[in-house]
Order: C-alpha cells, then structure tokens, then sequence
C-alpha cells in the first residue's frame, strides 16, 4: 500500500489531491502503468511523462525509481517556485 | 539558516533588518523579494500550491547547498502558498557574508533551484480564463550555470 | 531612480519596502546592504569621507548606465558618509525588474562601480590605530566583467 | 585660478582640504609638478602617481587631461566606495 499524491494539473485531470494505492510495481514507471489502466483520467494525466515529475518519499527522482519499502510517491508538472 | 513556509503574508523589510541585525561580522547581505507581477491589468489573482513536507525539506536541502558552496554568515528563505493579488509578496530569499561575491552569487543559485526544484506550482486567474504557470526552459537552463565540472 | 546621500542613519528594510511597493508590473527586487563589518573585536568606528557634488554626480551616472543595460523598473542607492560604528548600514542598493536576472546582474553592477567609482574613502579606527582602507585589486578586476566587446 | 580639492590621506598629508591655485598649467599632470616644487608636503603627496586618481570639474579623468577652463581640481586615493 502506497499513498500517491497529485498536485498542480495532473491533481485537477485526475480529481483527487491524495489516494491510497494496492500495488506490487517495481518501480514508478510500473506504477503508472497501472494507474493508466485503472481509466480515462488516469491515462489522460499520464499520458506525457516528459511533462511530469515525480518525488519518491518527498525526494525527486526519476520514473525508473524503486517502489520497495516507499510510503509516498508524488506526481506533479515542473515546479515554478521563487 | 531560517527557512519559513507559510500561507500568511509577511513583512520583507522587518525580516531582511532583523537578519541583517543578526551578525556584526558579516559586510554583505542581498535579498531577494518575488512579487506578484500585474500584466497589462488582467491579472485577479494567483494561486500557490505546495507539497507540505517535502517543499520545507527541499528548500532546506537547497539552502545546505548553498552554504556548502559559499562562505556565507546565514541564509534566510520565506515562500508563502495560497491564494495571492498582485503587487503582494511571493517570497523572498536573504543572505549574508563577510564580503559581497559570496552573498550574491548565494542569493542568485538559490533563486535559480527555488524556481525549479521547490515543489511549489501557480495557477493564474485573469480575465481571459485561469491557467498553470508553465516552467520555463531557461528556468531549467539556468540550472546549468551552477554545475561544478 | 532615487539616489540619496546623507549623514545620518535609514532604516534597509523600510526603504525597500517602499521602492517595491512603487510598481506592480515588476515581479523581482534585488537588495544589497553593505555594513561596518567587525573584526575580530577591534574595529572602533569607521570615518567615511565623500567628495560632495561628485559623489551624487557618480552615483547618477552609474545608475544610468545600468538603467541602459538592463530591462529595470527603478534603481535606489542610498549611502552614508561620516562616523559609522560596527553593525551600521553604509549604503544600499536595489533595483527592480520584471523577471530576476535583470535586476540581480544590476545589483551587482551597481555594486562592482560604486566600489571603485564613486569617491568615498573610509578611515578604520581601531585599537591598533588608525588606516584608510586601500581599495582592492579584485575590486577593480571586477569592473572588467561588465565590459562590452 | 582653479580650486584644487584633496580627499583621503592627500588630504591630510597636504594638510588642507582645498585651496585655490593660481597657475597657467596646461594640463593636470603639469599643476601636479608646480604643487611638488612648492613644499616637502606636496612633494611627499605626489611622489607616486600611481596611487593616486584626480578628477577634473567632478568626472574622473587622467593626468594628461588639459586644465583649459577648468574650474576644480581634485585629488585622491583610489576610490572605497559600498
């Protein structure tokens, strides 16, 4: 069980800020691979991976990062702070 | 090394003196301050949305860099999220040195990694619809300049 | 463009309040404070002297050129002369933009030519005895970063 | 006659801050050389020129710049500004 956050854009196509996920994918490329699956909005919001950016357990990685022992994984566009 | 994320507006001008006024053996302090710019009158409001969590870690981990990588007497970071109107502060960015170079460079790297690698993300609300404010591939350029060979 | 020379003391985080909130079309401040730095314990107060008519006439004209070199909304320099004690504000400057890098390079023009362009000279007191700062090789190497090819 | 101006230690090895010069000098370098022949205390304050920068009517020049019209004089240390 994994808690899988949304924010920015890819929260509003997917419509939840927050979700708790069964899952056994390896990585985070697996794991979206399984949420396209699930319906429409999900593959709608993944559909550009070179669009998203993702953080495992508050830490930014790369889709090809390790699932095993995560509590968090975040999907969100590029950031604009500052 | 003070780092501040709140939703409450704040005073840039009390908090760049009281940091200021925090060491008397550094020369050099440079702040930087964002605002909500107002483009052409169209501009309603602007959203922030952050990652509780993990934008205090980021913006942490970002300030770390910055002090291992200059001789810096102290880094100050205060970014706010929520709903903001135009001409009010976003954040700001303060830091302090013996000399002027290290303040400056400090302020500029740590503006350049803010703006790309702080989970915050803003949503404009103007009179021609709302949008996402897209990262900008200079942004991401800008990165560049800071690798060490 | 405020430029301002005077005796006696101003508050940073005042003055730079009011010159951000003069523009909402501009969404980047830049600020540099310069300050009596103590060291080691010995300084006891710093003599600025300036060259009144020339000094105002040097800061303007510094001003202007970045105001030519750079996309800036305004440009302050505020800057003291007479005895200051260790922790006191000497000058300031700020500058402001629309997007970050115009208004950082500025600031740190404007800090590179007020070093060695505008005529100020301090005199250190300390308890080894009295000396006018020597300016720096590396503050007029400085300088050679803003030239133009 | 040109009002001569000394700042920093030239002022004070001179040992005044102003003075009003009579002199037919063509250039500043030539008013330097005149003001050396006056008195040990200006020799000593112009024995090196390198150290030393001189402004004509306020705008920073050389030494070579002419004296023709010229209303103020002013030498000094390099510059400490900031």
């Amino acid at each position: 069980m994994v808690n899988v956050l949304y924010f920015a854009w890819v929260r509003e196509r997917i419509g939840l800020p927050k979700e708790q996920v069964e899952t056994t994918a390896a990585t985070v490329a697996d794991l979206v691979s399984e949420l396209k699956e699930r319906e429409e909005r999900y593959a709608l919001a993944f559909s550009d991976l070179t669009a998203l950016r993702v953080a495992v357990d508050q830490e930014l990685t790369d889709f090809d990062a390790p699932l095993s022992g995560v509590r968090e994984v975040a999907f969100f566009p590029p950031m604009t702070g500052g | 090394m003070q780092i501040v994320v709140q939703e409450q507006p704040f005073d840039v001008g009390d908090r760049l003196n009281q940091f200021s006024a925090s060491r008397t053996d550094m020369g050099a302090v440079v702040s930087f301050t964002g605002i909500v710019r107002q483009v052409d009158g169209k501009l309603s409001d602007m959203m922030i949305e952050h990652y509780p969590g993990m934008t205090e870690k980021a913006l942490t981990s970002i300030a770390e860099d910055a002090v291992s990588r200059w001789s810096l007497g102290d880094v100050l970071v205060v970014h706010r999220y929520g709903l903001l109107a135009p001409g009010e502060v976003i954040m700001m960015v303060a830091t302090m040195s013996r000399h002027r170079a290290d303040a400056f460079a400090a302020a500029d790297f740590l503006m350049d990694y803010l703006k790309s690698r702080a989970p915050f993300w803003k949503k404009e609300r103007t009179a021609d619809g709302n949008a996402w404010v897209a990262a900008k591939d200079e942004d991401e350029d800008a990165l560049n300049r800071w690798q060490t060979p």
